[in-house]
């Protein structure tokens, strides 16, 4: 016969492993919410030395990610007025697009191309 | 014509059971809610559907079942079982998760872990309620309203619960919306309601590369229990973040996760038989479960009151509730109570930090249960 | 040594499994046949019945499914046109698109078009 | 040099035999029709490249074959031993099929029951020719046309005889639109030929959303065994059919059914390896088969000019042919046939509802087969 | 308190050693390689995360790691140590792949064969430096340059040795814009660099179609244990060049490649836990690889000029280094390398022959050794 | 304890597995090679062959593949505008477009698109 009752739960070491558990929860998530406040300082101090030692800044974000943005914005702007109209057109549904990237596989698909150029120009 | 009759005996309707109809029934309004009511249709037809198809009589001596050995259901409901599927969604969910808005207000993770409460003091009742330490663990991971851990974490501590479980968790994250907003109204002010909160700050790339590795180290040197599954939604994120695995992020979080959401869901459905689920114990889960979904509503939204306090920008408690996870539903639930309240208060973007907060602080509770309570 | 004959065919019980066979596969069809032959007539049933104890007609079909068509008509056309135009263009080759429901997840769609919206101003 | 003798004797030209080279040959064939005559191209080229594989002579002591424990293609080939990848099929053929021809004329579904009778007369023809009664089910389901029923009745009831019985169903598949006109044109009178049918009726949201649930439990209860294949096709129908799934379906309908043909069709085709084939046992199964598809179509056509009889609207005869399953391929020989006579007659439609229901039919014989004769 | 203590004592941080530590950063390492150079991406990103993983210290007791029975990554790496996921993304790679300019310049072949002397060379100084003759044959593959092929022959010949070898065979492969350049320029003249090569001819699609076919029997029954690979790499092929199977070529190239490359990437990644990673025996084997690397790409070259004795139309003997596999990496290091010399010298199309003809080399060369070595 | 030296080469067969594994590579590409090099010629042969005997040219691929090219020709232009006007557009992204055959499953298609087009005409 099961007992219902508080010395199930003296048993079960329930309230240990709940002061243990939140504890955890709140060191984890504490820990996290202290990396992503002191983060954006962290890089910043990390371009100072990188910059200061060497003559350019670092190779990572601010320029893999925002170098070229002064010419990917027109082609953005273009892009997001398209993708809206098609949105508009199908009705919220929203096309999945494998984007491949350009280097990787770039070979491949230039070598498709070319073929199919050649291809044609037997007709042409 | 004695085989007539043989067969006859082994048609549906002859074993059918007051309990396997009674299922039957749930399994079409699963199916109905999903697509009348359109909550989380994703999961609630696979699991309608499959509570329908898990409740047909059995012919004897035919291995079809979930748990007959050898048959097809049995071998996709071992992607449950053994707690294979819910990393894999993990990493799909990962790969479609955007976390600029928690990176941009790292406060607000708190509400994430406040509202994990929910999942102890379950626990708590559970073992008062006459259930084994392994069992009290698994069903109060309920709490964490979070579909994909309440699984892996009942594969691994509580098997044969794992079909009420499951269940109770789909069931009342599709709930939310009908759970969470009394809770809300109940517990804040008028005022509190109608606080603005500023414009998240914008998030670097480098920022949301970086965050899914750190992320995991923290989490999974101070609970390696929430190792696999904490893992693959970084990992996932990782693919998105990263741009230079486009190509994988987006099979990720689409044919990937779709397959295994199928699968599970159906499976987890066809494993709910009469006879394995229609008892007192699920009966218990799934009260327990509804407690659990408030618990931790409320104690979002009071550690939100909390922080209040100390806080010279308020935050608006309802964002509290989105702390559960139950992603996105929650962090709408929080936008569609602020905006009746006021119209142009766009709470949204808010609820998401921490909704996915809560989704990390559930994967770290279901890891500390797992190494707590593993025999 | 394996013996052709009709005695094979007894001692399988092949006709009792033939009979039995195409009652059931009979049954089963003709069950489908009437159930689908009654059902717009159950359907018609059952709206009369919600119709008249409360004010709406039955939520499911006729309203989620048939109410906004006058808005989406224009749109069907206009996609319908440009889907043709697509197919012409790339012969007969069909598209997969997964189109993600407007509700479920327009949050995440929504969170990434704020957040390129705002990176591009950075740079306006 | 005794190493390099030694691995000369293990090159496939040392151990080839005559019936691998034919079965290479049968390979071939298959791929080049499939590309030349457009005949079932999804299935003839994996079966066609498998069957080329498979019989590639093997190096004593390395596990490489089908049939080799812990080979890769062993670990592929378990999904079509153990029956798993054909209701995986299914589910993505539910999620494509659009039933609603079916649901605006139920009448033509009873073509669809009468075709299957080209399963039972061959289940006595075969048995008539020594096979056990297990092995008579198996081979009786040729003629239900449906690759994936074929072969998930042949792994349960037979499974040494899997790899003929799924090459003969998926052959005569193939070849429908060379084997059913000379019937179709034998049994029918240019008169019935000329019969055109009404439109059918508009079927409502509502009515395509219920079909999957009802005629599952409709099935699934008069037959248990048919549960598996029946049910899946019928949730992947309702992913389809329910609109608030679609992402689910179109993943069902496109990354899950290729994936698991190309793997399925590759494993089927390796397993044929000469000497598993080439035996008396295989021939007498090919000519079952042929008979079987011939009977089935028959079947449909007598039936339906049976139905006539009764009719006020008369049913152009020709699409009882359809009945047979081998969806889409026999809707399209009707159609084809029908227009030979009169090119104004569309009957691609109306022949498509004894072609689903065809599919639904043959599901059921296979669950009574397995119901029946399962030890 | 024992409990927190009993927890503590089970967190990351109490059982972390420095070789635990050492391997996270150099999983990061992969990572921001990936990101910040752009190697390899697809593969060093899923890797790298799996190292981090595979590197946080487990609890005693808990079934988490990849060598825990039961365990999730176990179920995933199983995929990995049976060898199956390596064969299932060369069908990938052959969905993808155009052998267009290699069937247009048959001759160009011959470098990828010459390139494999680095697999043998380096299995003689893997025997020599006192490793068994299969690990020796395991370790020599690196030299193949191609990651799957590695994986494949490692599985089945040194288990024990795969983390390093799939590591090693990676990171090179990643490498190659960085190892490759040095041997060209040392081994090449300047006039040779200079050589342009003719305009490759049109290549009809029967013989597109005819080559899979052919090239699979030529090398099966040549060395039948490479079956398995390069089987599934011509029939890839064969669903793309058939043109009637374009939906399955194009779900092998995507969904299906991207799924596998995920899981074999990351459970390889965390196969490498510090203690069965960092020990002298992996040095030696990363040692070997570069060393193989090198031969490899001088054997490509040295061949291409010892063809350009007897050959009217010189080739440039750059190509030759392309001979290793490492697609398409090593065919864009050919390119980028004579075009520093005349930009207008346009290598790619011609490299890309060697390059796919290396992976068939490898895949036969791996064939022999299992045959050779296996127990 | 291992020991480093040349006896475990010879233990191990080192240069004989090399000579052989060698041997089976060239073998193997060279019969790959000699096969390609010779396939046109195969072809036209066979060409030939069936030319004679019968009134057209084997069915295969010049046929299938490259008669309606003239037709397809102006398409494929278009076709190759549109991609690369696309691709600057979304900046190199790549659209994987799952190309159903035309004949297979065009049923099922049409059977969907039929039932749109009687759908909207009620509204009509
Ligand atoms: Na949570
Ligand atoms: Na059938
Ligand atoms: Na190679």
């Amino acid at each position: 016969m099961i007992h219902v009752g508080l010395q199930n739960v003296m048993n079960g070491r329930g309230l240990a492993i709940t002061i243990i558990g939140m504890t955890i929860v709140f060191s984890g998530l504490v820990a996290i919410s202290l990396f992503i406040g002191q983060l954006p300082n962290l890089l910043k101090l990390y371009d100072r030395l990188t910059t200061h030692k060497n003559r350019q800044p670092a190779p990572l974000a601010s320029e893999a990610g925002e170098e070229p943005a002064q010419e990917n914005e027109i082609m953005t702007a273009i892009g997001l007025v398209v993708h809206l109209e098609l949105e508009r057109l199908t009705g919220e549904s929203q096309k999945i697009t494998i984007s491949r990237r350009p280097g990787q596989g770039a070979i491949w698909a230039s070598a498709g191309k070319m073929r199919s150029l050649s291809q044609r120009s037997t007709h042409a | 014509m004695d085989m007539f009759a043989q067969f006859l005996a082994g048609t549906g309707f002859a074993s059918m059971t007051w309990g396997n109809a009674m299922m039957i029934v749930i399994g079409v309004v699963f199916i109905t809610l999903a697509i009348v009511k359109d909550y989380e249709p994703l999961l609630l037809v696979p699991i309608g559907f499959g509570v329908v198809v898990g409740n047909i009589p059995l012919v004897a001596g035919m291995a079809i079942g979930v748990y007959d050995e050898g048959s097809v259901l049995s071998y996709i409901y071992y992607g449950v079982s053994q707690g294979i599927f819910p990393p894999l969604i993990f990493l799909g969910i990962g790969a479609m998760t955007d976390f600029s808005t928690m990176l941009s207000n790292p406060k607000l993770i708190l509400l994430g872990a406040a509202a994990q409460v929910g999942i102890f003091l379950t626990l708590i009742g559970a073992l008062f309620l006459g259930f084994t330490p392994e069992e009290a663990g698994a069903i109060g991971i309920i709490g964490g309203a979070d579909g994909p851990t309440a699984i892996f974490l009942a594969s691994k501590l509580a098997p044969h619960l794992l079909g009420p479980i499951a269940i109770a968790a789909y069931s009342y994250m599709a709930l939310v919306p009908v759970i969470q907003p009394p809770i809300m109204m109940l517990l804040t002010t008028r005022e509190e309601r109608l606080i603005h909160m500023k414009a998240p700050r914008q998030v670097s790339r480098r920022e949301r590369v970086i965050f899914p590795i750190a992320g995991f180290l923290i989490c999974a040197l101070i609970a390696p229990g929430s190792m696999v599954l904490i893992g693959m939604l970084f990992f996932g994120n990782l693919l998105k973040e990263s741009l230079v695995t486009d190509r994988l992020a987006n099979t990720a979080r689409n044919a990937m996760i779709d397959i295994v959401t199928i699968l599970l869901g159906f499976s987890v459905g066809a494993s709910t038989s009469a006879d394995h689920f229609l008892t007192s114990q699920s009966m218990l889960i799934f009260g327990l479960g509804a407690l659990s979904f408030c618990i931790a509503t409320a104690g979002g939204i009071l550690f939100a009151k909390f922080m209040n306090l100390f806080l010279k920008e308020k935050i608006n408690p309802l964002i509290g509730a989105a702390g559960v996870s139950a992603v996105p539903d929650s962090a709408r639930v929080v936008h569609t109570v602020g905006q009746r309240e006021d119209p142009t208060n766009y709470l949204l973007m808010h609820a998401m930090a921490p909704n996915v907060a809560g989704v990390i602080g559930s994967a770290i509770a279901a890891g500390v249960l797992w190494t707590v309570l593993v025999k």
